[in-house]
């Protein structure tokens, strides 16, 4: 029933995350460690998702930008908010003083070190969990500067698309590790509508492109398509990968990896 | 190969997550205190994750990297040790030269004895656990011997073939940095020993770049050229997770080592993404501090409103509003709760009384243990206790009560001086005493003030809840009543029969929730409302913004009122807040003294 | 006066008020701890405020007698010293009657010195800080020189005239106990020297009784006889402050004391008011255990809604209910706080999930630091801490709902048989979780037992609160629904978008006081229906007993509503409870596995 | 306006109480000490009224089944609660036991002294005081056994008539002294009421006597029973004095001297 209630099952939920991690060798599933604070409801090696330093080079807010001269608002009807500029971070005005002085010259011993270009690069790691609440998956962002060190909320924030900024972008720390690192969470009560008007999306895309490509006579993935017209457009194993298609649209700065 | 120098890449990146931070924090705090000595670190390299465009792999940091016994179960060890230091000033002025040289030379020694101990990190730090400022810097220490005579020549490199042998071989062995491949084609660990018979030194590389080895390597080299001091070629596998990205070099080491006097020079220091060589520096307060965490969710849930629901709503004028409670009681209790759920950050009680043992049970702000402290001040506590954030006090005063004849006027007129300018100092005004008479002064003051007044009352199973209306100066003109608007005597004698049950507070305990609830909303229904509460208005975005609401919870049934101002109201006519305007506590102190004065200036008592 | 032998009166009698006992404990718990060595007391002794009935001067204890500095404006000074023992069986096993011995010899070597000092008291006691017990015993030493040869006899007596001097005297020494007439008629302080020539001792006579001196009379002509061991003969003056009341009297001293070996014999232990000589034991746990004062006045505040405004009114019936609440989210919170504030002793929470930063400012039992704890649990503790006597307890367990399939039995079906078994020990079942399928197994399991459910939910300015009917196990008698009986599927997916904001508990925070009390006051006028929640009737004797109430506040504005049972609810039709009676769990089971089920078995599926 | 609203101001309760130790010298105004709580509207020397260890022979039940037998709920309309007998007091069984074997048999030392015949009155230390909320006198009430040990709160309540016992009856500490002895109040909140049902009483009571005078003529209460017209029956210096009457019906037992 997830394409009717946009909802899957946990098993459902492994089902699709072992499908994402085979088409996308860079989501895994976690290891298990005594880090991990297991859930009974999920097996110990499918507890969550992770895929580690996902590139991000530019703020959510340029994009939006760019985007808002051609569109008015999105299609899930949510009126885009007017963003003001993030304001300068004065605040680390006082700690950028306190290092005054500390950089050292270059020095003779590093001449043989390749440098990298200077870039702005961010990087994300990305987890994706299962929701029992709202029973469907649930994403975390935790981010780093490109020198490696974490970036503050207002800084994830900036990748996080205005929209949902204020509206389901919650500060956590992630609930699923023993260590509590603070990440961005993309509120999940809204997923299961959004799922079930992307798979219908989907599925009205994909059946033009059946009879197009019927039109045109059989071809090699004629047997797939008959599969697929018997599940009435979409497997539930992919679904996660309908769920991450929804998500890049959340943060749109972040280059996910298909 | 146009230049024969060889060309490193920088071995890793680190990369350190917030709990990293806070449990440095906690050991700081617990542990450590003052020892700034060196704490070990215990990470791994994971190769085989490192993303496709990084150059070289990530050194991942966090709460576990304290943990010796936290088992990571992939990737190769690399120890690390952190050096904390007690002040700003001792990390500033620390000769990071002469601390990445030590660190190299320790790694040497360790080294020579076991190749794969010549690999590690370090890092140095400054936490300033007040303000969750906290400062670093990662060193990787690579290095060569100093010596005038030696340097490494690159000859030549190319790509590795068959080489899924050498990869198995480091994946089975989590602590191998290094092999040699002897003249018969054994892979063995690399050390004295073995360096006598060695056709290739193999390495573990660390780094993304194509046919680019890591800075590391020079250490092996080091290591090998120490071993067998005349060597003068050698042959170097660098061996990477993907089989595709394996190479080999040959490279040339000219000249024979002095034998006694073997230094290091060393570099490492991570570099910024500008490749300026500089220490870190992160604010993590909005990350893990718990009280800008709790703030921020406190905020979001609210906005959460504004999301589908009522997109107009305007909750920083709510925010904004600095309020007022007279009376601590049942009613101040609970409408200071439902304000501080609806976002509000400025509180002040007024309340001249003390917790008594039957007050916890009704007023939720008060604990047993609280019993004989002063109220006013132990709500605000209470306040704090729930949100640290919020601005909560409390001031232990009476106010002045019409009818009441002035005993001591110092002490009075010094109350009235205080209400007179917290009243002018907040946006919101609620009564909430207990009496009829104790509302008199505050709903003038208030008038003079043109603040906005709520007004809530209970009786047994049925309350009141009202806003004021507003002043304008003209009776004649079209406003709202107040809570003395209906009546024909100033308020005097408030133990007559009728409300002798009040006087005792004998009210069903849901009473009290009704009209605190009620009265808190019907505020901020006034606040979104543009004109506040001068509107006559009856709606806005939040639904009715009604002027009175009785309800009777016998009949679990509210109803909504709306009653003119009346132009000889002992509170709000004209003639009574212009009096007051110009005599002030002279006006006051003659009310006290005698409510009849108050209905002759109104003119009630020509009406009576 | 038939008999010549001298009667004396009790020198005074000891009232010991609660504060003494209560700075005693004080002492005892902050500064004496072990040390039962004595402790200095300060009184005086009022002899103008002795009542007119009183056989003697009353010597008043309080906290002030342990203060050195307190200064008693009125009284002459009588020195006291308590002992305050370790333990009951040291306080038991004293020599009673050698610890007067030894505090009457201190006294006479004292009164040798300064015959003002001849005069005092002890206390020995025994504080059982625990349950507020005290064992205590005064004793006022009065005695004479034992010797074989020595006695006093009584030659005669008269009132005295013409002595208000006498009265004067005293009342200008407040530490002056005796007085001397010399031959020369002036008046001297008593002492060896002043003794010499004498010819009157004046007293200060603490009797009350008609022309029947004080005992310490004894300890002053002892000390005279002491100091002039010939004296034969002496005249006394009992001075009392009325005039009226004083008294001479002409005593023969015969025989002459043995110059070496004075010893004292004493007497002065305290009798009851049996006469009988026995210490004093009592419970002060009423009057000074805050706790007890703290339930008295709940009772007190509760008891006076009978007084006058509803005299039928049975507390008992809410005191005993035993409560269980199902869900500790901001509708629980504020439940209980209104369930306690009706006298409420036995609540019990279930919830399974942990305080997050945003739910202090909305949950009204929770702080700030509480963050990341229970909330059954911590919602209990907190209960505890507004008063300590309420019997609360918390259970993190899961509701197990219909629809959610089970993954794991063992857990689902322990969570099941607990719930279960929480609701079969409670008269009355709240349900306030923030979703409609966990409603459902309890609302099955509270009919199965027939308890009193109150339902509330809340919406963004709307809520309901009801009352779900009793069971009668015939579908076709009249009876009032319950929470799913207007519904046409069995709940099972909560998340359309009708309940989507309710799941993220988008509130104006007023519907949630709003609803919990209305919640509160229902079940309150349900309890005090003699059919209790089976009575079809509409009020009751505190007004409406409504069906439903659903309240809109964005119109200030409730409804009641009223809707029978419908015969084939999901939760409440006969054919779902009875299936359920008879198999339990795997009912269960199959209704969580697929909600279709329960459509099934109460004949949804025909109807739909 | 005392005998319209029963309610009296400061300077009236201090004119009162005045007017009381004149005519019952065992009332006295409280004496001054740093154990006082002074409030700021009394003078110092008129903070509470005190009268010490008046005697209680009868506990209240007695009175009031004897009483009940001849009337039916009192003037008020408040009806008598049924009252149960108080419960032995079982509680202090252990007590008893701890003492076991403590008594000292007569002694010889002691023969000499006077013997008091064995009884169980209870002593009671009165004290009113002013109470700002209504304007009005309140009474508190401090217990001793005969052997003056303290009496608990439940003992209190024996003294204390069944209708006012569960109604107006509390435990509090005086609040006037700083060393905390508990007491039992008379919450104030009627007694603006009945005082003036009470003044109406004696001014009627008066009335008659008077015209009764005035019929048998001329004596020498004359001038004041004119004076009294002018006051419409009653001085406000006699407020206490009424005050004391109805607090008599409160606590029958407690043998008030008048
Ligand atoms: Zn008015
Ligand atoms: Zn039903």
């Amino acid at each position: 029933t997830f394409q009717v209630t946009g909802q899957i099952t946990p098993e459902e939920f492994v089902q699709a995350g072992d499908y994402l991690c085979h088409m996308f060798p860079t989501w895994q599933w976690n290891e298990q460690s005594k880090n991990v604070n297991y859930r009974d409801f999920l097996p110990k090696g499918n507890q969550f998702l992770v895929t580690r330093k996902v590139p991000c080079g530019t703020r959510a807010e340029q994009l939006v930008a760019m985007d808002e001269e051609g569109t008015e608002g999105d299609e899930d009807g949510w009126v885009v908010e007017s963003q003001s500029r993030p304001q300068e971070e004065t605040a680390t005005a006082d700690i950028d003083e306190m290092l005054e002085g500390m950089d050292i010259e270059d020095v003779e011993e590093d001449e043989d070190i390749v440098a990298i270009a200077p870039n702005d690069k961010r990087y994300y790691d990305l987890y994706i969990t299962y929701s029992t609440s709202y029973r469907v998956p649930k994403m975390y962002l935790v981010g780093f500067n490109g020198d490696g060190s974490p970036l503050t909320p207002e800084q994830m924030f900036q990748d996080i698309s205005p929209d949902y900024r204020t509206k389901t972008a919650t500060i956590e720390k992630l609930p699923f590790l023993n260590s509590p690192a603070t990440s961005v969470s993309i509120h999940p009560c809204k997923h299961a509508n959004v799922m079930r008007v992307l798979m219908e999306k989907v599925r009205a895309v994909k059946q033009r492109e059946r009879s197009v490509k019927r039109g045109q006579g059989l071809n090699e993935d004629d047997w797939e398509d008959l599969q697929e017209d018997v599940d009435d457009g979409l497997r539930v194993d992919q679904y996660l990968i309908v769920f991450l298609k929804f998500i890049a649209s959340v943060t749109p700065g972040i280059e996910h990896d298909y | 190969m146009s230049d024969n120098t060889l060309k490193f890449a920088s071995p890793c990146q680190s990369f350190v997550d917030t709990s990293f931070f806070q449990e440095l924090s906690r050991l700081k705090l617990d542990v450590l205190k003052l020892d700034s000595e060196r704490k070990g670190l215990y990470c791994t390299l994971n190769l085989e994750n490192t993303p496709k465009g990084a150059s070289c792999a990530h050194l991942f940091l966090n709460s576990q990297s304290f943990d010796e016994s936290s088992s990571q179960t992939s990737g190769s060890i690399f120890p690390g040790s952190i050096y904390n230091f007690n002040t700003i000033e001792q990390f500033k002025s620390l000769d990071k030269t002469q601390f990445i040289q030590e660190r190299a030379q320790e790694l040497w020694i360790s080294g020579i004895q076991n190749p794969n101990e010549v690999v590690g990190f370090s890092i140095i730090s400054f936490a300033d656990l007040k303000k969750f400022k906290f400062f670093y810097w990662v060193c990787i220490p690579c290095f060569q011997i100093q010596d005038p005579s030696w340097k490494i020549v690159l000859v030549q490199k190319g790509h590795l073939h068959n080489c899924q042998e050498y990869i198995d071989w480091f994946r089975d062995r989590k602590d191998a940095w290094s092999f040699i491949i002897d003249s018969h084609r054994n892979v063995l660990e690399f050390n004295e020993k073995t360096a006598i018979d060695c056709a290739v030194l193999g390495i573990r590389d660390t780094s993304n770049l194509d046919m680019i080895p890591s800075a590391l390597t020079k250490n092996f080299i080091s290591l090998m050229k120490y071993f067998r001091r005349s060597l003068s070629s050698l042959k170097i596998y660098c061996i990477r997770p993907d089989v595709e990205c394996c190479f080999w070099m040959d490279i040339n080491l000219p000249g024979e080592l002095s034998s006694t006097d073997v230094r290091i020079k060393a570099s490492g220091w991570e570099r910024n993404t500008q490749n300026k060589l500089t220490p870190r520096a992160i604010d993590l307060s909005s990350l893990i501090d718990p009280m800008k965490v709790a703030d921020q969710s406190i905020d979001l849930n609210l906005k959460l409103m504004k999301w589908r629901i009522a997109p107009e709503l305007n909750l920083d004028v709510v925010k904004e509003s600095k309020i007022l409670l007279l009376g601590a009681g049942t009613l101040g209790c609970y409408v200071a709760r439902s304000l501080l759920a609806w976002g509000v950050r400025k509180l002040t009680f007024v309340d001249n009384s003390t917790v008594s043992f039957s007050n916890p049970v009704r007023q939720p702000l008060f604990n047993f243990d609280d019993c004989g402290q002063p109220k006013a001040h132990t709500a605000a506590l209470a306040l704090k206790k729930i949100f640290p954030l919020v601005d909560a006090s409390g001031y232990c005063l009476e106010v002045p009560m019409i009818g009441h004849p002035v005993s001591q006027e110092e002490k009075q007129r010094s109350d009235y001086e205080q209400l007179k300018e917290l009243i002018d100092n907040h946006d919101v005004i609620f009564l909430l005493m207990d009496s009829r008479e104790t509302r008199w002064l505050p709903t003038v003051l208030a008038y003079a003030a043109n603040k906005i007044v709520i007004n809530a009352a209970l009786g047994f199973d049925s309350y009141l809840v009202m806003r004021h209306g507003h002043y304008t100066g003209d009776d004649k003109k079209q406003r709202l009543g107040c809570y003395f608007c209906q009546d024909i005597v100033a308020p005097s004698d408030s133990l007559t029969d009728r409300t002798l049950d009040q006087m005792c507070t004998v009210t069903r305990p849901g009473v009290a929730l009704m009209a605190a609830a009620q009265a808190v909303e019907l505020l901020v229904s006034i606040l979104q409302h543009p004109q506040k509460h001068s509107t006559q208005a009856s709606d806005g975005i939040l639904g009715d913004i009604p002027h009175q609401i009785r309800g009777f919870l016998s009949e679990f049934k509210t109803l909504q009122l709306e009653t003119p101002a009346y132009e000889f109201c002992s509170a709000c006519s004209c003639l009574v807040i212009e009096e007051f305007k110009s005599r002030g506590w002279e006006f006051v102190k003659q009310a006290l003294n005698n409510y009849k004065y108050v209905e002759e200036v109104c003119g009630l008592t020509n009406v009576q």
